[in-house]
């Protein structure tokens, strides 16, 4: 689309706001522009959106995906997760694990204080990690399930007990971050989260809850100092306003929705970063209730829906068809998982094969919240579902509704979810989806158990046999419909020059301005 | 030079592409200190033409035609296309000439103080003179129309002014700057007959001091005779006689002005009594006693304070006094509207409770009632057949050709029946109040004022149909009226109350002849007659 | 607000003659009613068929999609046409409800007084200070958000405007000699409340609801925004105003078009509401002198 | 006004108290929050856990109790989400909301006033009929979308205001004058009906017969008189000035309580749930008893009736 068009259409826009309303001309003069440090030279601030209200500052309370963004920079963590879903030394510089995989030695890097002075030991690590497993209604308590014990070997390792073996347990410490034990026992935790002190790149400069938090960089950090100096992250939560904040220069970067990335394209004052996510968006099946107990129906639905039209039509190409419930970004995804593909036709014989006729199929969807065009996409599976003789009933909620109601296992037919490990690794999704306490899991399949237990033992390509054992087992009795994988697509500043990474977080140590 | 104002062949018409004519080639003078009465039942265009003298038509009406002059400055003149200028009807209004409106109330801004609005008047036209001054001034002008305490009453508002009070500052501002002529439209319509005959005393008075030419505006022939010098008479939006005031009452030379004369009631009682006997008894309330409670006072307000009332069938009562005396309260207490807290009511030989809820249906239409004012009594959606079919209807004794008898009874035919009350004047209104009132067979009417929001005209007819229909169904009345005019030529016998009390009772022609309480002389002294005593206010100077 | 004043602007007594702004809004309503009723009967209506292939169809690019597609390929006008039906049937429920639970709410207020009438004000009170985004979020998240839920939860808590203008007039109305007379005849509360006092009453109800629906209009397509209100795929102007501004840069139309419908149904009801109030009179403040 | 004031206290009791119930059942009718607040692995053992340990496994009537308690003490107890007290995180958006709240009721008050004036003085049809027009060209734009176009205009195409935030009187405008526009039209309509209905008012008759100017009546008699009812109006409206926030506020991501709040709802945060509506309805009592008094001073026969 050519700007000149856009233009003009955002001119004949502007003239129907102008004689459609009465503007109050006049208001337009006189601001001061301190909001962004955009003149000059190079920037060294970056304002990013996010898009929901973190939650508490204190790391040891606080597991919300979304809070990440911030703890990344303003703690560290044992490991670190790359751009390109590596894993990589951070706070640890190695790990080794006893032959049975249930014990984990971690190393520490030397000479490491937090912002207020104080030495991050061994010791600061077993404390975070201690008192997360303390508090089991604490939000990370879930990350360390598998662990029995943390302690303090030496000043500098730190050693881990597991309950069972687990082949990918240092991916899980990357979303654990360490906080000076000294100083948090001090404040104590509600006083900590008012004023978090920790050992990253970035100290907390203020947090407005809901409105901003300011990092300034720490010029006493231990690594490698980050270019960009300041970094403010701030919640919006409407997608068109983040693209607007970005095209207006109230952003440097923001994540934003498919639809929205033509149009950012065009524009000369923004660009957009779109990368594929690490994670699936898929139609969880009740398999033990009303007619989606006949694995024919269930495969009817996946033959159904022609994925590729979602992805290149309604999700503008920001998309790939999945085949499994891995995304190709996450450790365990394997090329030789297939789904049965789209056949219409197929699917309609199945229908008649399992003599439905025409009872009514709950959907479920969330209406805003996780999957963007979630609404879009729902209405386009409905209507492929119906095309080959389906009754659906479309069911929208909020996402959280949505979210209890997938906790709750209250799903009474498909459902429209998705999973997006933060770990990057497969092992996450497994206890959700097949494991018996699984949310997602309404088979209950034993066979589905065994194998999300067994990958945990081994290592590397055997571990991989196991994932593509169980993820094509998944596919051929239809427990989930791997519909596709979402890109996270960004609007940033032209001048920027970052990599996003797969799990939608922000991660700016890296970053800095043409 | 002596003329304040003339107006010539002044004709008013309403906007719009089919413009109606309101007022037509109206011409009359006012001259320097003397009292113009300009009288006319509603709608014959005598507030609409003094009005215009100040620019003061309300919007929808505008002067097409002829000339007004105030004080030798030409505001209209249509031929020459001479129009006076907003500011210069500025300057004019309240200094040259300054008005008195019929409604003190709704004519004072409820929101502010009077004295405020009284100083406000002043300053309008003595800009110079400072807030403290005005307010000075202001509480010397309330001080001068009689205003007692005008000091401390001055701060408070409107609504805390008796009606004949806030008419005295009504006259206040009006003469805040001791104008060349006085403009009073109605002024005592809405006031009791003493307190009219106060401020009527007053306007005199005050044009004593300062000179001021009148024009007074009123429907009442006796307030003109009493009041003003010379009259003239308006009909139709024309002027039907004007002359020096004695003169035209005594030998008015034209047959409306006669007509107007004839409609007055007449100053004499009615000759043959209705009243039957061997009858119940269409009333007898013992000992009434009504209070009301009102939000704020612990102890109630009592109202009517044991009053006894007896009515023979076929005989009229009336109950007369000030507004306020507890003759309405009295009224609704016999129908049961506000039940009476004590003592009791027979109507037409069964007893009956005090509260309308406690009364069966035939017990409640022994006692019908009559309302004053003619727009609220009928519901504006239904036709007349409806509104008078209504009663037949609650008693399911609908039939179409009842209806149509007892619209015949009050005089109405066929034609009126698919009429909506706004289709209907005042008088034809009070027809189907009457109608709707008899339509149940009651053995007592209450009349709460039947007449006096009629024309004179009007009123008499009125008067003359109650008379035929007691006449023909015995009924019994319990009229209600400030107006002794009226009562003397309907009552058998007058009930005179004051302060919830019954001051006298005696039969009518007693009463008049020989009032004994001094309430009842004070109010009999105060009513106005064509050959009452003149108030005059000739300035020295004239 | 005293007797006189009510019923001298009571609206139905005055002789109907249709004023300019009325003509246009009867038209302005006209044009999206007649759409709506007239499209439905067209060949090619079909408001939920999708086809991604032709998804986002500008306007008059395609016989068979006049006004394009949206982007799921469904035809917009037939969309425009059900959205229409939808939002003004929801409208107009949400604005009955309202006004008869007001004015009944109102009238008994009203006609009976005390105590009856501080419970009244208690409730519209809680109504008034409970946002109803806030009530209805609740609600959804029990129930699922649904068309229905909006109309029942809008419907029952819109009400007050109805309830303090009836209330008020039926007080007025109470006192009135017509009101009164009726019940020295032999008749009941019931008689007077259905004879004379619901009667006098509706027109005003009228005269608020005609704004009113602006208001609901606007609340509703608000609610949309919060995912709260008509549940896809059927479509309302606000959902449609809501999903096409996320295409406002490329496709505008997808936006503009239902706020169009939005603004000529809202404009007409508010123009040809003039009809019914009092026309302004100026009084004595108009602008001169003599002429 | 000893009565009055004991009137209106019982009327501000039973409200909180109604509105704070009415929470309560929605909220426990809503489902328990813990499975909102753990990560997506979490097992039900976990959530069963986070929500005993909350105390919703205790009676109805206890947690209902505690409520009270928390009213009484003004301790709503810490968000479930944010871990910190409720009532803090309230009062923290409560100024922007107010903010938001105040600048759009007094800037539409103010228009609406000068607009109104302007059209009795003037008298001009015309104008009235513009400002008819473009009120409900107003009215018939959604406020999300309203702010959308002047975002579009005034942020995007021009870069004159910022779009977003609450960093400076300038992001002040764009919410402030999507809000304003709405009140304006809605105050522009009661203010121009009450004004015509004072024209034609005996009192002014009386004032234009002494020879006041016109705008003396108009300002210092009718405009008295028709603000009357429309403070009244503007009290009542409050509540919905304060809901009706929560779109701007999310298109403005403006740190409003509105939003918190609709937050708070679909994330069963009862404890903000709670602390935000007792606030939103005291704030509502306290500005209609205001109003009140207000208007019983200027027009005192409401005190008398």
């Amino acid at each position: 689309m050519p700007t000149s068009t856009f233009r003009r259409r955002m001119l004949s826009i502007g003239a129907l706001a102008a004689t459609g309303t009465l503007m109050l001309s006049g208001c337009a003069g006189g601001f001061d522009d301190s909001g962004d440090a955009g003149s000059g030279d190079t920037p060294t601030r970056i304002v990013a959106a996010i898009p929901t209200d973190p939650t508490s500052m204190d790391p040891i309370k606080s597991g919300a995906l979304v809070v990440l963004s911030v703890f990344f920079h303003t703690f560290d963590q044992l490991v670190t997760i790359t751009a390109d879903g590596e894993l990589a030394p951070k706070l640890a510089t190695e790990w080794t694990a006893n032959d049975d995989l249930t014990q984990w030695d971690f190393t520490l890097q030397e000479g490491v204080t937090a912002s207020n002075g104080e030495a991050i030991t061994a010791e600061d690590v077993a404390f975070s990690y201690q008192t997360i497993l303390a508090d089991p209604t604490g939000e990370n308590f879930a990350y360390l399930s598998s662990v029995a014990s943390v302690e303090a070997i030496d000043d500098l390792t730190v050693r881990f007990t597991l309950k069972s073996p687990f082949s990918a347990f240092p991916r899980n410490t990357s979303l654990i971050s360490i906080v000076p034990a000294d100083t948090y026992q001090e404040m104590g935790a509600d006083a900590f989260a008012q004023a978090p002190i920790g050992s990253g790149p970035y100290v907390f400069d203020k947090i407005q809850t809901g409105v901003s938090y300011d990092l300034v960089r720490n010029d006493d950090y231990w690594g490698t100092a980050p270019a960009i100096e300041s970094i403010s992250l701030q919640p919006v939560s409407s997608d068109e306003s983040r693209v607007n904040g970005v095209l207006s220069g109230s952003l440097d970067v923001a994540p934003i929705g498919p639809t929205q990335v033509e149009s950012v394209e065009s524009q000369d004052s923004a660009q957009v970063f779109s990368a594929l996510s690490n994670g699936v968006v898929f139609l969880g099946v009740n398999s033990t209730s009303g007619v989606l107990t006949d694995a024919r129906i269930r495969e009817a639905i996946g033959l159904a829906i022609d994925k590729e039209a979602i992805t290149d039509g309604l999700l503008s190409g920001l998309a790939e068809p999945a085949s499994t419930t891995l995304a190709p970004a996450v450790e365990g995804y394997s090329d030789d998982v297939k789904d049965p593909g789209y056949d219409p036709d197929r699917a309609r014989e199945l229908l008649a094969e399992a003599g439905y006729a025409g009872e009514p199929i709950p959907f479920d969807y969330a209406t805003d919240g996780r999957i963007p065009l979630s609404a879009d996409v729902a209405q386009t599976i409905q209507a492929s579902l119906e095309d080959v003789g389906f009754t659906i009933d479309l069911r929208g909620a909020d996402q959280q509704a949505h979210t209890l109601k997938v906790r709750g296992r209250e799903m009474q037919g498909i459902y429209l979810n998705t999973w997006a490990p933060s770990t990057v690794d497969g092992d996450l999704p497994l206890t959700d989806l097949y494991e018996p306490a699984g949310n997602n899991n309404y088979a209950q399949d034993p066979r589905t158990t065994e194998l999300a237990a067994e990958q945990r033992g081994v290592e590397g390509d055997s571990r991989l046999d196991v994932f593509t054992d169980l993820l094509s087992y998944s596919n051929e009795q239809g427990y989930y419909v791997p519909l596709y994988v979402p890109m996270n697509n960004y609007a940033a500043d032209p001048d920027l020059d970052w990599t996003p990474r797969a799990d939608g977080l922000f991660d700016f140590t890296q970053t800095s301005f043409k | 030079m002596s003329t304040v104002l003339r107006i010539e062949n002044l004709r008013i018409e309403t906007d719009g592409d089919t413009p109606r004519t309101l007022v037509d080639g109206v011409s009359l003078r006012v001259d320097r200190g003397e009292s113009l009465g300009v009288v006319g039942e509603s709608g014959s265009g005598k507030s609409l033409t003094v009005l215009a003298a100040l620019g003061l038509l309300p919007v929808g009406t505008r002067v097409t035609g002829g000339r007004i002059v105030l004080d030798d400055r030409v505001l209209v003149d249509v031929e020459a296309d001479v129009w006076a200028g907003e500011r210069e009807l500025r300057a004019l209004r309240g200094r040259t000439a300054a008005m008195v409106f019929q409604d003190p109330m709704s004519s004072l801004d409820p929101l502010r103080a009077v004295g405020a609005q009284v100083a406000s008047a002043v300053r309008v036209h003595a800009p110079r003179l400072g807030r403290r001054a005005a307010r000075e001034r202001a509480i010397e002008l309330l001080t001068s129309v009689g205003v007692r305490d005008a000091a401390d009453r001055a701060a408070t508002r409107p609504h805390q002014w008796s009606g004949g009070m806030r008419q005295r500052a009504m006259i206040a501002m009006a003469i805040a700057h001791d104008p060349l002529l006085l403009i009073a439209d109605e002024p005592t319509t809405a006031l009791d007959v003493t307190v009219q005959a106060q401020v009527m005393d007053l306007l005199a008075e005050v044009r004593e001091r300062t000179g001021s030419a009148l024009v007074l505006i009123t429907h009442d022939l006796g307030l003109v005779a009493e009041n003003s010098d010379r009259l003239t008479v308006m009909h139709h939006g024309r002027v039907v006689e004007t002359g020096a005031t004695r003169a035209v009452l005594a030998a008015p030379a034209e047959d409306y002005t006669r007509r107007l004369m004839a409609a007055m009631p007449a100053e004499q009682e009615r000759a043959t009594p209705a009243v039957r006997t061997g009858e119940a008894d269409a009333l007898v309330a013992d000992n009434i006693v009504v209070d009301y409670r009102v939000s704020g006072r612990k102890t109630p307000v009592r109202a009517v304070d044991g009053v006894s009332v007896r009515i023979m069938a076929g005989e009229t009562v009336a109950v007369v006094g000030e507004s306020g005396c507890g003759k309405s309260s009295l009224a609704k207490a016999v129908l049961g509207i506000q039940p009476a807290s004590a003592g009791t009511v027979v109507v037409g030989g069964v007893p009956v409770r005090a509260e309308l809820t406690g009364r069966s249906a035939a017990q409640r239409e022994l006692a019908q009632i009559v309302f004053q004012d003619p727009y609220s009594a009928l519901d504006p959606r239904l036709t007349v057949h409806e509104l008078v079919a209504e009663p037949l209807r609650i008693r399911r004794a609908y039939n179409s050709a009842a209806v149509a008898t007892l619209l015949a009874d009050v005089g109405l035919d066929e034609s009126y029946a698919k009429r909506l009350p706004g289709q209907l004047s005042g008088g034809q209104r009070q027809r189907v109040g009457i109608a709707r009132a008899l339509a149940l067979r009651p053995k007592l009417l209450v009349l709460d004022e039947p007449v006096s929001a009629l024309d004179v005209s009007i009123q008499a007819q009125v008067l003359t149909l109650l008379d035929t229909l007691q006449r023909e169904h015995g009924l019994g009345y319990l009229f209600i009226s400030h107006d002794l005019g009226v009562v003397r030529s309907i009552a058998d016998r007058v009930i005179v109350m004051q302060h919830g009390r019954v001051v006298e009772e005696a039969p009518t022609a007693q009463i008049f002849s020989d009032p004994q309480h001094p309430f009842t002389r004070q109010l009999l002294a105060a009513v106005p007659r064509l050959d009452g005593p003149r108030r005059t206010a000739r300035p020295a100077a004239a | 607000m005293t007797t006189s004043l009510t019923l001298a602007t009571a609206p139905v007594v005055r002789r109907w003659r249709p004023r300019p702004g009325a003509i246009v809004g009867a038209l302005m309503l006209g044009a999206v009613l007649l759409l709506t009723a007239i499209v439905p009967l067209l060949p090619g209506f079909d408001p939920m068929g999708q086809d991604l292939r032709a998804a986002l169809l500008p306007p008059f690019a395609d016989p068979a999609h006049p006004l394009g597609t949206d982007a799921l390929g469904r035809d917009l006008l037939s969309r425009l046409a059900l959205a229409s039906a939808v939002t003004l049937g929801m409208t107009v429920l949400i604005v009955i409800m309202n006004a008869v639970l007001g004015s009944l709410i109102g009238i008994l207020a009203g006609y009976y007084g005390g105590r009856l009438e501080a419970l009244i004000t208690l409730v519209s009170n809680v109504t008034l200070a409970m946002p109803v985004v806030l009530l209805l979020i609740a609600i959804c998240a029990v129930l699922r958000p649904s068309a229905g839920l909006t109309i029942l939860v809008l419907g029952c808590t819109w009400w007050v405007g109805y309830a303090r203008v009836t209330r008020n007039i039926a007080a007025a109305l109470r006192r009135q000699d017509f009101v009164v007379s009726p019940l020295t005849q032999g008749a009941d509360s019931v008689w007077v409340l259905t004879r004379h006092i619901v009667p006098n009453v509706w027109p005003h109800t009228l005269i608020i609801a005609a704004t009113d629906v602006a208001t609901i209009v606007l609340i509703t397509s608000s609610l949309e925004y919060l995912g709260l209100g008509v549940q896809p795929p059927v479509p309302s102007w606000g959902s449609m105003i809501f999903d096409g501004q996320r295409h406002l840069a490329g496709d505008p139309w997808l936006a503009l078009l239902p706020g169009l419908m939005m603004l000529l149904a809202v404009g007409g009801v508010q123009f040809l509401s003039q009809q019914f109030t009092a026309e302004t009179r100026g009084g004595l403040l108009r602008k001169g002198g003599m002429r | 006004m000893l009565l009055f004031i004991a009137r209106r206290l019982a009327l501000a009791v039973t409200t909180v108290l109604a509105v704070v119930t009415i929470a309560f059942v929605l909220g426990r009718a809503t489902g328990e929050p813990g499975a909102l607040l753990l990560p997506d692995n979490a097992t039900q053992a976990d959530i069963q856990a986070l929500n005993s340990s909350l105390g919703f496994d205790r009676p109805l009537l206890v947690q209902y109790l505690d409520t009270l308690v928390g009213l009484v003490t003004g301790d709503f107890g810490d968000s479930y989400r944010l871990r910190e007290s409720a009532l803090g995180l309230v009062l923290e958006r409560v100024p922007a909301t107010i903010e938001l709240a105040f600048w759009a009721f007094v800037i539409g008050l103010a228009l609406a006033v000068v607009a109104a004036l302007t059209i009795q003085l003037t008298g001009s049809r015309v104008l009235r009929a513009i400002v008819g027009w473009a009120g409900a060209l107003r009215q018939s734009v959604p406020d999300f979308f309203f702010a959308l176009l002047l975002v579009l205009v005034f942020s995007v195409l021009l870069g004159a205001l910022p779009s977003l935030g609450r960093t400076s009187y300038a992001s002040l405008v764009l919410p402030v004058a999507t809000l304003a526009t709405g009140q304006f039209v809605m105050y522009l309509r009661l203010l121009d009906a009450a004004l015509s209905e004072q024209a034609g008012q005996d009192y002014v008759r009386t004032a234009i017969a002494q020879g006041q100017r016109r705008s003396t009546v108009l300002f210092t008699r009718m405009l008295p008189n028709a603000i009357v009812p429309v403070l009244g109006m503007a009290g009542l409206n409050l509540g919905g000035l304060l809901g009706g926030t929560v779109v701007v506020e999310v298109v403005f991501a403006w740190p409003g309580l509105g939003k918190l709040l609709t937050d708070a709802v679909s994330q069963r945060d009862f404890p903000i749930v709670q602390a935000g509506l007792v606030f939103v309805a005291l704030a509502f009592v306290i500005v209609n008893t205001a109003v009140d008094v207000l208007v019983r001073r200027i027009d005192t026969r409401t005190a008398a009736a």
